[in-house]
């Protein structure tokens, strides 16, 4: 049960990416507080000789990665990914590229699909980042590419960004905006 | 009826109401009879087969697939109706139809089960990792952070040196050079004495490097090797390991 | 030391928030390709029973949240459940899956309707994804399952998917077969 617990808790420390209270955590698993607490106690200690490891500041939890990993890590950074986009990122990629700050609606609305599981990687990669929050209902979260993103492709400023390409105004069907036509 | 969405340039297959095609149509009538998938059965749901495509109101292209398997079930029919030639065993297009109907079946099961795992998805960080964790556990500081900060405090130094003399008071421990000289000489198998000095060394730096060196090599801990007239003076790790 | 070398794999894997080959890692940690492949197979064991898992395709792997974990992540990220795929995207995609690497047409042959639209936002989903050309005539494009589909549905590896689904030899039509959903 509590092993349970720990495991949950990992998993959203693991995903979340941010510092995050235990009382957050108790939330999120429908446990009491003290519950949780115990679990990142208990998980800290488990995680002590692995390659991520727990930081606690101010009563804030974080998984970080183990400090003898920082040369490698940063080795790893440093090569050139061979690791091209797919093209549901590159897509999605493009959409906020151009049409940024964007909502992820808007990007789905454009792309007529669900893109959680695809933003959520380009937010990973770091090639798209927050950039606020939009004034609207539920006041959504507003993407932008990066600096990451630049890097990527070479560009120095957004501004470099290749000339916004113009579509059938009708919206039909064309060959390139259906994929396999 | 139908749910096309040619506006976004996206288009979704056709809903019908009950089923996704017309195999689909065929299964579900073959499963309600409860009838095994042979070329007698299908000649049997023939009839709702038909009733079920007069109701459908779909585009022409699709109702073309519902048209060509009634066109095979009427086939079929008519030669259970009918005498045949005894020589004649099992037709092949039926078996045919049979078969892609057992096929279709068996990804229809396939796709339930991979329905009962929709949802037990495996997320990855939704923010950033965060960077290696800031040593503040002085007891895994890794080496580089401390050699990286003695470097810049050496050049910081340096720079802020005024000509002449050290300011005094201003002093480099000699321990602390050898201890950065015995791990470069591990991390990279060997060290020049200008990089011991540090950028930009003034002469304080230099004796100390030199100081350093000298110490190693008597402890036998490095030798020191100067490649020609003027070379660099370069620190190697000592053959036998260090006693 | 290859205790070492599985804890430093777990810490890039994390840190780079990405998948990444056994050849990245060997080469961000000086090791053979062989050394890191064998620790990424070791972590991915150890891990199977905590909040990460790894996840491998096509020779790239990743580190992501167990798949027991994905409400309450939802919760604490305010994420909405991802869209539940259709019956006919899930159907088509089934066929991928286990006829991987298939072409367009092979498809269809399997669902006797028109596969075209429906291929068209799995692939824009990123579920689905180009994995080469047929021999055949026309060289038609060849499809496979990605990386994504691993992490919606939650499995480790292609070799985790549910077993094919035999018939009964009398070709009979078994009663939990008939589910419409």
């Amino acid at each position: 049960m509590s092993d349970r617990t720990e495991s949950l808790v990992e998993a959203l420390l693991f995903a979340s990416g941010r510092p995050v209270t235990p009382a957050e955590l108790a939330s999120a698993l429908g446990v009491r507080r003290e519950e949780a607490l115990e679990a990142l106690r208990s998980l800290r200690d488990h995680l002590s000789w692995r390659g991520v490891r727990l930081h606690e500041h101010a009563g804030e939890w974080q998984m970080v990665s183990a400090p003898e990993a920082a040369r490698a890590i940063e080795r790893l950074a440093g090569l050139p990914s061979p690791q091209r986009l797919s093209p549901a990122a590159m897509e999605t990629l493009s959409v906020v590229a151009y049409r940024q700050p964007v909502t992820r609606a808007q990007v789905e609305a454009v792309r007529g699909v669900d893109c959680s599981g695809v933003l959520g990687s380009l937010l990973a990669r770091g090639l798209v980042e927050e950039v606020g929050r939009s004034e609207g209902p539920g006041r959504p979260i507003l993407y932008g590419t990066s600096l990451e993103f630049l890097r990527l492709f070479g560009l120095e400023s957004l501004d470099r960004l290749p000339a916004f390409p113009e579509l059938d105004p009708i919206g039909g069907s064309r060959a390139n905006s259906s994929k396999n036509g | 009826m139908t749910t096309r969405q040619s506006a976004l340039g996206t288009q979704y297959s056709v809903k019908l109401p009950a089923f996704e095609g017309p195999l689909d149509l065929l299964l579900q009538l073959v499963e309600r009879h409860s009838l095994p998938i042979t070329e007698v059965s299908l000649a049997q749901v023939t009839d709702g087969y038909l009733r079920r495509v007069e109701q459908l109101e779909v585009q022409p292209e699709e109702m073309s697939y519902f048209l060509v398997v009634a066109s095979r079930l009427l086939l079929l029919k008519s030669r259970h109706l009918l005498p045949r030639p005894p020589v004649e065993t099992t037709d092949p297009s039926a078996e045919e139809l049979a078969e892609q109907l057992r096929t279709y079946q068996r990804f229809k099961l396939a796709a339930a089960r991979l329905r009962e795992l929709e949802g037990s998805t495996c997320y990855t960080q939704i923010a950033p990792p965060p960077p290696p964790e800031p040593s503040n556990a002085v007891v895994s500081l890794p080496i580089a952070a401390l050699e990286r900060a003695l470097r810049r405090s050496l050049a910081r130094l340096d720079g802020q040196l005024p000509e002449g003399p050290p300011v005094p008071g201003l002093r480099l421990r000699l321990s602390d050079v050898v201890a950065l000289a015995e791990r470069l000489l591990r991390r990279d198998g060997r060290v020049s004495l200008g990089q011991l000095a540090g950028p930009g060394a003034g002469r304080a730096e230099t004796v100390v490097a030199f100081l350093a060196a000298l110490d190693l090599v008597r402890r036998r801990r490095a030798r020191a090797v100067q490649e020609g007239l003027f070379a660099p003076v370069v620190l190697l790790p000592t053959v036998e390991g260090p006693d």
